[in-house]
């Protein structure tokens, strides 16, 4: 009954550099580590504080995310005792639809509403683009004890571990207390000589009251409701802004090569433990599934496959989805390959992504670069001439 | 609403000869195949066939059990016209009531029955491993205007004699039952499933009650009533894969088949699915020193060591160095480093320690109760 | 498990002459009969077939069809094993959002992947503008037995039923076989001494195969996917089509005097019991509520109400929905009252629509007719002075 | 998951003084205020507890009882933290378990709460009407440092030899308990309402089990044990509105006097909600021959005739020229025309016939029965 958390997830996020994967799914939907997608993080992490319902701020028609979510109730999202989960589509342009209006939702109203109704005290803002499991009564418990105004989420990251012309944020504190948020820069302006830097991870806690000030002035200036901004307002308003380090797995997913990277990763036991076992068990959408099988001749190395696979072929290092399978004389390695692709007899496969429903013939061989993984397009067939038949 | 077909499982027995592995649990909830519960395949075939209307009897340990049925959501049973509903034991006017049999067990339950109204009940029991589609048994019910249609399966002549046997005339019709004959008449044996019309019955079972109280049983004590009393009783032949996992040998070679790609029951088939309780869990880990072959392995699975012609539940954890073989392993085990397992179920939330040796013989298969501890030093109370 | 049906509901739906009502909300949304909406009906027609999966074409955000529908649990229509509502926002204009693509469901892909992928072996189109109780199980019996290639619903009707511009189309009939249907014709252009007419309820039963056929010549001419394309390609392909007659309720909610003509025609008992109890039970999204509480001084006289309300003036010939309050001395005739609205003391309203969330000051005065009632618009504030403040 | 409380319903009972409301469902189910059953209020006050994980221990009739509760959706109990589960008797391996008493009803449940391995527990009746903040309870509890608190309510001096009686001392430790005392020292009664360490309650049941099984209720066997061990015991005290309605005329009270728009229950407080399995039915129907005051109306009514100061559950239909006062119908309740019905219970489904009239006198309120007929020719069997 207490500490009641409204979280708004802001999901309209950039995809530009993750195409062709995002071609048809916002960042939020990726599918990741063999049987989950990004929002399942967030998702799980608001299992720990008590949510009465939540808000989701995605673009466009957002199918892949409805049919991902359906009504909550596998994150424990849905009541029927009001609440459950609130989708906003925020289609920011001038739509005309023959003849009739579009009903677009109202940005700011929708905010508005949502947390003005919501009988909590407190709202969270977090996106899908920070791979992370975060302890969200944590952090509640410092912000309570901080006596802040505003709480944000940092971890502290090499200077490499995100693009160059990344376009997160990076924190500066207060030099009498190194846990206050005094500013913040943009990464990609950063200069050569900084190494490390405060990663703003894009998460914020704060009371109702100091929010719906914080939108009241994003509506006036016509700003997105997004952290940054309103740390912006908040530091213009001289309020308190606290920073909560998280130390555990993090990874940016802003391009492909992060994106391969964050499922890599996943191979590694620490990585795999830090994400999946220190923090809120990750919750997916269950689905029905046989366990998978691993034939007679199949030679498996340091893999991670999901249920209802069947495996008679050579996987190794690779991150295998449901209902894929995987002849005998096919050789699959540093590789994504997810949900209902097949790969025939012979194939040879090395730093490739496969999106959902691949076929890849006999005897076809694709073979990409750590840095630059060949990305197959859903639905697409490989034959072995090289030939690739588009899925899009 | 009226429903035309109420199908009731009947999933309250013990399963004593399946020794240590029902002692917590009953028989139908014990792990199968890595990924189901035995109920799950009469549940399933409820679902497929189109039955919504299901009501669960149970009454031996049946927390795990009831847990995992729920209300049928997961067997898509939570549909607008009907549901799994847990049917226990309970008090009334009339005083307390345990089950004394199968037929006791329904009778105890005409109030949940006569609420749905329906046509036709479909009696099942919860133990067996099997794919099929009651409606069709349904439609032959309805053909033969029966009153009573029982479900047979043919068996070796041989085995004839271990079984509840149904003597049919030309037109299937049931004109003698022999429990375990010592010279069967006929080698099609009763598979535990029948198809009632309810408002018969009913009345026989509400007459048996005022009188003597004695059809408790279906076999025992209904079928030979409704054949005296020259009921349209016929006979269902089910051609297909069938076992009772009664026995702890049973309940291993059942497994074993299962572990079969090409096995009859086809558990692959997205026409006939068998739905589970799926456990959210993280994705199966193989790691560098991992060895898998001819294996069955569970989301959850983190393995280590090597892994042949077994089935792995979810959630077990294999150590490095271990060997498993011929080996049914239930949800949550976890076996250490350099231990070998041969011919053997591990019960669920077991564990074996570091270095210990677990190996069924040719007459005996070794089993590990639910969370037996084999091995180490024990820390606990 | 047998005659399995997939249906597809097109919500794009044109709700022009409805404003202000629909504003923010499609017709399907609109409100009806005290704790209703529009899409309860076709929803509830659903339980009577065996319905794997359906598939909702809306525009826009949906937000108000989200927010009722949910899984689709209330009408049995949520599933964990396959299954469920999908939804697709058929969002048809060149949408650009600020660098980032717009994820626009393909209207035709969604269309043939919903149907090609559900394991039903027919297909149902429908509405939600066509407010009646069908009872599908019966349509399907009459469409095998007819071994139709395609059946559509009907009623027959008087001319002065529906608009003299109504956009919809009357059905004409084969000289041979009364059931056959060789023809249709826009309402709006038939000649004046056409009394009787044939409505096409825009209902449509066809198998898998006949519906992939016909949506492949949709997608080739670039049409609609709609019961009236339908119907004029099957009569290019010299399909059967068979005329299944409705004769239960229907009021087609077309512009604001059918919809309030609608709601009071369920003060007539006869309607009433047709629409609710004749067909198949119809199911709303639950809400917790308390029971409504007439006062001391209260005086009903043909009226609904729902659940939540408290009542202390004079009601006749009125719909209430939930959580209305109506004050002593406050007298309402004649009128609809949605959600939240709240009547103060020596209100009088008549042939007034009051949209959700309405506040009626002291003494304030409305008076419509029945060909014009006023309406007033979401969230506004009437004063006794006349003056309205609007709530959009 | 460690949970850190977990509530036990107390839902088994009969209610025998109910007569025969309570012949075929258990007495937490007994509808109340016209949206309600009993056990409402206690499962709503669980849920804006924020306790979302409830076992509802039933025996009774407890068919329309587990209908109603369900997972606890609609309580909003099914979070990914919890859920309610009906707790019935079951048999095991040490033989077939009845409920002896609400002690042993927690004894026998004693694997259920193990498996949410809780710190607290939190004992409930299903019997009584009342809005309670548990959670504040519990911070009481903890303050304390309290091994068991008893909810208890200051009752007027000349009632409290009806109650069980708590002495407190100015700590509000409690130093002696008094079961309906002739010449009580206190006016602080016990609500049935317990806070238990887990751990600690668990070794006085499964010692008493091992010992002499003596306690099996909470009043009379385990407050006395506890006090002779010098426990921890703390008086809770609640104020505000509480009825126990275990008899006709308390059922009918409660029912009057939620009747009134300022009764200190407040129905319509959106901040503390009472929920309940509402019904998918129509809206209220008032014909031009109604005639409606002082009353409640539920959704699915149809009213021609006149009521006063009554309650009137969902879907219930009144006829012409009827007139209704000062009673409590049931759902689902069919009355005809020119009855009458002054200080009445009506059963769910009842049928009063045309012309009847069932009138209670100043001492006595007329009761029917569920699905009870009265008047008319009854061509039923």
């Amino acid at each position: 009954m207490r500490n009641k958390v409204a979280p708004i997830l802001n999901l309209v996020e950039n995809s530009d550099k993750l195409k062709p994967l995002t071609n048809r799914r916002p960042v939020a939907a990726l599918p990741f580590g063999c049987r989950y997608r990004l929002i399942d993080f967030p998702f799980s992490s608001l299992t720990g504080i008590e949510v009465p319902s939540a808000a989701l701020f995605i673009s466009g028609s957002g199918h892949s995310l409805y049919d991902h979510i359906r009504s909550g109730s596998t994150w424990g999202l849905e009541s029927r005792v009001g609440g459950g989960v609130f989708t906003h589509s925020h289609i920011n342009l001038k739509a005309e639809l023959e003849g009739t209006e579009l009903y677009t939702g109202n940005y700011y109203d929708d905010h508005y509403h949502f947390v003005s109704r919501s009988n909590a005290e407190y709202v969270l803002l977090m996106g899908s683009n920070m791979l992370s499991n975060v302890q969200l009564d944590s952090l509640m418990r410092f912000h309570l004890k901080k006596e802040s105004d505003v709480t944000v989420v940092y971890k502290k990251i090499k200077r490499g571990e995100v693009r160059k012309d990344s376009i997160h944020t990076s924190l500066s504190m207060s030099e009498s207390d190194s846990e206050r948020i005094v500013g913040f820069n943009s990464i990609a302006d950063l200069t050569d000589t900084e190494n490390a830097l405060l990663l703003n991870m894009e998460i914020m806690i704060l009371d109702k009251e100091t929010f719906l000030k914080l939108l009241y002035k994003a509506r006036k200036q016509q700003k997105d409701v997004t952290v940054k901004n309103l740390i912006q307002f908040s530091l213009d308003d001289d309020k308190t802004i606290f920073g909560y380090e998280y130390t555990g797995y993090l990874k940016v997913i802003e391009d492909i090569s992060s994106y391969f990277q964050a499922n890599m990763d996943m191979l590694n036991e620490d990585n795999f433990n830090a994400l999946f076992y220190r923090a809120n068990p990750v919750l997916t959408k269950p689905k029905n599934s046989a366990p998978t099988y691993y034939g007679e001749q199949s030679e498996i190395n340091n893999a991670q496959f999901a249920n209802d696979c069947e495996v008679y072929g050579k996987v190794q290092n690779a991150v295998i989805f449901r209902k894929v399978s995987i002849a005998e004389g096919a050789q699959v390695e540093n590789s994504i390959i997810m949900q209902d692709s097949c790969i025939e007899e012979d194939v040879y496969l090395n730093h490739v992504i496969l999106d959902k429903h691949v076929y890849v013939k006999k005897g076809a061989r694709l073979e990409g670069t750590i840095e630059n993984p060949i990305v197959v397009a859903k639905d697409s067939i490989i034959y072995a001439e090289g030939d690739i038949e588009k899925g899009e | 609403m009226k429903t035309e077909t109420v199908a009731m499982i009947l999933a309250g027995g013990q399963g004593s000869r399946l020794g240590k592995l029902t002692k917590q649990i009953a028989k139908p909830a014990v792990p199968f195949g890595g990924n189901y519960r035995i109920i799950d395949f009469a549940l399933s075939n409820c679902a497929n066939s189109g039955i919504n209307d299901v009501g669960v009897v149970t009454q031996y340990q049946p927390l795990i059990l009831n847990n995992h049925v729920g209300n049928g959501a997961n067997w898509g049973l939570n549909r607008h016209d009907g549901e799994a509903t847990i049917l226990q034991p309970y008090s009334s006017m009339e005083g307390e009531k345990f089950f004394k049999g199968t037929a006791h067990a329904v009778f105890q339950n005409i109030d949940f029955i006569d609420n749905k109204d329906p046509e036709y009940v479909v009696i099942l029991s919860g133990d067996h491993i099997y794919k099929m589609d009651y409606q069709k048994m349904l439609d032959y019910h309805k053909e033969q205007e029966a009153t009573l249609t029982v479900g047979v399966m043919p068996v070796p002549w041989e085995d004839a004699s271990r079984f509840g046997v149904m003597n049919t005339d030309k037109t299937d019709r049931i004109v003698e039952f022999q429990e375990k004959p010592e010279n069967p008449k006929s080698n099609l044996a009763s598979m535990g499933i029948y198809i009632f019309n309810w408002s018969r019955l009913k009345k026989y079972l509400v007459d048996s009650q005022a009188k003597d109280r004695q059809l408790t049983d279906f076999g025992h004590h209904v079928i030979p009533a409704y054949l005296r009393n020259n009921e349209a009783i016929y006979a269902y032949s089910f051609e297909g894969y069938w076992k009772d996992v009664g026995t702890i040998e049973s309940l291993w070679n059942a497994n074993m088949e299962f572990l079969d790609p090409e096995h009859e029951l086809n558990i692959r088939d997205r026409k006939w699915r068998v739905y589970s309780n799926n456990p959210n869990t993280t994705p199966q880990f193989l790691t560098e020193s991992a060895n898998v072959s001819n294996s069955m392995i569970t989301d959850g699975c983190y393995i280590a060591g090597e892994i042949e012609h077994s089935i792995l539940s979810h959630s077990v954890k294999v150590g490095k160095n271990s060997y498993i073989k011929n080996s049914f392993i239930m949800p949550n085990a976890v076996i250490g480093e350099n231990v070998k397992i041969e011919k053997a179920i591990i019960g669920e939330g077991a564990h074996i320690h570091d270095g210990v040796e677990i190996i069924g013989t040719s007459d005996t298969i070794e089993v590990v109760g639910y969370d037996e501890e084999v091995g180490g030093y024990s820390d606990e109370k």
